[in-house]
């Protein structure tokens, strides 16, 4: 184990939180993580420093803040491996990022009849908006479904492949089950079919390495706030010329080359995407995450969150009544389960008691639990700041819940 | 018979002998044991309240000027929510349970540590249970409806 | 003057700054406002003590950012007058908050033949997502003309409208002119014929006391970095009539009730608008901001501004050379001009240099400058933290600019 | 006859022979007003430049193996900026346009102080002229293309 986790959570100021005056455990780190102290004095420092709108202006200010944003821009196409800084637009987060797409593909890419496949274990961010294009242009959503693991179907996976099959969105790691999907795989089949591939990375970015031209993918989504990063930024990468060919989402200042009343010209890529006042201060704050992620080093974090893992499903397993959900060969960072005879809502609100802050329920992915036929689960997610001594403190708070219901 | 304010008060004051939030859960707990199984037949669609983390089931029926509550739920804590919920409400009038302002959930701390806005079980029954109260009401005295 | 403005000019720290070793006079307000200390400190505490996704955890973080962000959303709604705080939608900015309605509009409003109002001095993001939906559906967009002076002719106004008008939406205050749009008058005019208004608020609620149930306007846009809050978060106020009618714009996380592979039925208003998770430390420093400002005063704020404002108009104006854009009778905040014979991006470039960022350019709002037949103005817009000193060092870099070019 | 590289070094340093941020302006607004007047025709849209706050029109020629340029602006910095930028790339041949780096822009200071990133003249200036090199060579030497 090369980190030193010890000295990491000191630089999480929130970690050193008490709750009900028991020290914060916090394994809710899907729904969102915590900031570093370099995220949040890198947000201080532009508000104090630098803010100011950007690219429109010619005062020092202005061109500062331009330049460190895009700056920026560069920083985090550097860090998923995407050939240009202009294939990265900048969104509100993972859940904008595939609309901008869905809606992209509605207005101009779909026909009726046509088809978009999806999996059963897909968030509802990555499911509604292609069911809803789906619906409004008479097309088919097709949904890839799981085996007994908690892994995608290959085998239904290219039965499913249609002349009609318009694009493939999936998850890359799931944030339910935490199974990492084969995506090289999907993406090859697909490219050897001529689909494109969008990705949702959410759940993946902060836990394994993502080189996006090594995949090649068309598409890939991730949110700032589940990286470490300020709220209210997310990351769609395209290719170039996927930017090219879609339409802009929305409309208004900073996205416009020329426009009269009548008609408009629309901008380059990136720019054309990024309608209104960027969120500055958060492309600024997820850029500072990942200079942080980057120091610590990405291998190191795999390394030692992949034995965390380990070891979290190995202590869970042992408690008897306990049953972990999903069993896939490869996983990560995730892990869903439940308590014998004892409500997820339950759980969670016991586990919360004990100062440990799990999330229970249905995740996003109604129609997850309706395949697994389960009412939710509680989950566990793991984090590079979490400890062998936290995941042992939630399994004796788990027991602890267990004699509750007794 | 205990009036609805009686009812209530006797919550607060059975949850504030508690200084340990870990007696008051277990507290909730067993209320939520004791509360009579509702059968099948309330679990349906219909009866389902939205808005909480586990499923709600409330229905009610109207004797003799008075509003009866039978709920469900398949969480136990929720299941204890739901019996004190009916324990106070269960048995009085329409007008009552218009008129009766829901302080006993803030009195008896339940407010800070049971609702996370929107998981807020507590409050979408006290809704339910209104609504309930006012379909009565206007069942039994179309005219009020037009007040 | 009830203003100690040598005192509030202390709250940001960024007014503290030196550009190119002179102190900075920050003179571009329209385009974004500089953050009080409070604002910048309420996101830091956000991020050290209750940072957590919200809503859909039972957890003691995930109930506390809860809390917080929906107590802003009552802060919010407080601030503008609305009557219900479920009528307040956070946004990305302004311009999604327009394009949240336009596309409402597409969806579900706008049949070929229909017809939508703007005016000649609209900011882009009030004016090309309009021209989208129409282009899109077959419906025409129609313009308010000028007067001399810069504001909308009524009668004009009252001609263009029409049985097929479906919607009226104007700017409160304009970005480039400063003037006041005679907003309560088209209101009433538009609603005794059954038409909605909706208003671009984002150069209005910094400036002028705002009430939504007063004007009675049906839609209310702004943006929280222009009002002394963090980027990255805006605010669409709508009657919930209007918000039970529209179709939701994005689809994803927390705006669903249910959903299976096949359909969805989604949450009540507000979350139906809110997809994905919300910019909660946007919405938490926007409500610090307003706090901030209540404890100022908005009428001492709108006293002191007015009669800046008035001082500064006066200077300029007798300066040789030196030509108002606009002179309407009811203006605010916003000073545009031109220097005879320099062009704009010329005068802004040097005025830089003395330390003085105000803006050049066409300020989103092309269409506006061929109206006026100018290649840009230069815009100088004032805050309540702005000084007479100010408005005096900009004369004298005038001054200078103007010797510059004989 | 100076080299590209000579011509760029000439630029640098008269720039840099002012301390004073307004004596480098001083200096552009000259070159500006030195600029000969590209006449009405070169300001047609089809040689419009994006990108540039103040419009910029840019035009060339080819004669003899070698590339002409004539510019035009609205705004005098910008202009001057045109200026600079003739002199230094027109009367090149193709292939020393394209194999010149532009790294004087940086070395007399001008990078910093004239590109908010998007407004930024001066680099959709040197784009557009590396096009129009590429495209004389390559109608003059179609087979380049074929590489
Ligand atoms: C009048 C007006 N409307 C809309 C906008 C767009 O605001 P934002 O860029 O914050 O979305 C602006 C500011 O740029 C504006 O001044
Ligand atoms: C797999 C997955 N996709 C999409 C999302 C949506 O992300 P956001 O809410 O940041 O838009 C999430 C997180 O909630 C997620 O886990």
């Amino acid at each position: 184990m090369k980190l030193d986790v010890d000295a990491l959570r000191n630089d999480f100021p929130i970690l050193q939180q008490r709750v009900y005056g028991k020290p914060l455990i916090y394994l809710d780190n899907a729904a969102t993580t915590q900031k570093p102290r370099e995220v949040i004095q890198a947000i201080t420092n532009f508000y104090e420093q630098l803010n100011s709108n950007v690219h429109r202006g010619n005062h020092y200010l202005s061109a500062k803040a331009t330049d460190t944003m895009e700056q920026a821009r560069n920083d985090i196409a550097s860090f998923i491996h995407a050939p240009n800084p202009e294939e990265i637009i900048f969104t509100h987060g993972t859940t904008e990022s595939i609309n901008l797409v869905a809606y992209g593909f509605a207005k101009s890419l779909l026909q009726p009849g046509d088809e978009i496949i999806i999996s059963a274990l897909e968030h509802h961010s990555n499911l509604v908006p292609w069911q809803q294009v789906c619906l409004q242009k008479g097309a088919h959503l097709k949904v890839i479904p799981l085996d007994d693991t908690g892994q995608i179907r290959f085998d239904a996976f290219q039965n499913l492949i249609s002349d009609r099959t318009r694009l493939i969105a999936l998850a890359h790691v799931s944030n339910v089950l935490g199974t990492i999907l084969p995506i090289e795989e999907v993406i090859k089949i697909a490219h050897q079919n001529g689909i494109p591939v969008l990705i949702d990375g959410a759940q993946a970015v902060q836990h394994l390495p993502v080189d996006v031209s090594q995949l090649d993918c068309d598409f890939y989504a991730f949110s700032g706030h589940k990286i470490y990063g300020p709220m209210g930024i997310g990351i769609l990468y395209a290719k170039s010329s996927w930017l090219q060919k879609l339409p802009p989402f929305q409309f208004g200042g900073e996205m416009i080359d020329i426009v009269s009343f009548e008609k408009t010209i629309f901008s380059d890529i990136p720019f054309k995407f990024e309608a209104g006042t960027p969120n500055v201060e958060g492309v600024i704050g997820l850029a500072a995450a990942l200079k942080y992620l980057n120091r610590i080093g990405l291998d190191n974090i795999f390394d030692y969150e992949t034995e965390l893992f380990h070891y979290a499903l190995n202590v869970l397993s042992q408690i008897n009544g306990v049953h972990i959900v999903g069993n896939a060969q490869k996983r990560c960072s995730v892990i869903s389960f439940l308590i014998d005879h004892i409500h997820p809502y339950d759980s969670g609100t016991l586990l919360d008691q004990f100062g440990i802050a799990v999330r229970s329920g249905n995740h996003c992915a109604q129609p997850l639990m309706n395949v697994l036929d389960v009412p939710g689960t509680v989950r566990a997610s793991l984090s590079f700041y979490n400890t062998r001594e936290e995941i042992d403190a939630l399994a004796s708070a788990i027991e602890k819940v267990k004699n509750f219901f007794l | 018979m205990q009036s609805i304010q009686e009812k209530a008060d006797q919550i607060v004051k059975e949850l504030n002998q508690f200084d340990d939030w870990l007696d008051k859960y277990q507290y909730i707990i067993d209320k939520g044991k004791e509360l009579p199984t509702a059968g099948l037949e309330i679990k349906i669609d219909e009866n389902l309240i939205s808005g909480c983390q586990s499923k709600v089931w409330l229905t009610s029926e109207y004797r003799d000027g008075r509003v009866y509550f039978k709920g469900e739920s398949d969480a136990l804590i929720t299941r204890g929510l739901v019996s004190m919920v009916i324990q106070v409400y269960s048995g009085c009038t329409p007008d009552e349970i218009l008129s009766f302002e829901p302080k006993f959930i803030e009195q008896a701390g339940l407010s800070q540590h049971l609702s996370p806005t929107r998981n807020n079980g507590l409050l979408s029954m006290i809704k339910q249970i209104k609504l309930y109260a006012l379909a009565w009401k206007i069942r039994n005295n179309p005219s009020t409806l037009k007040k």
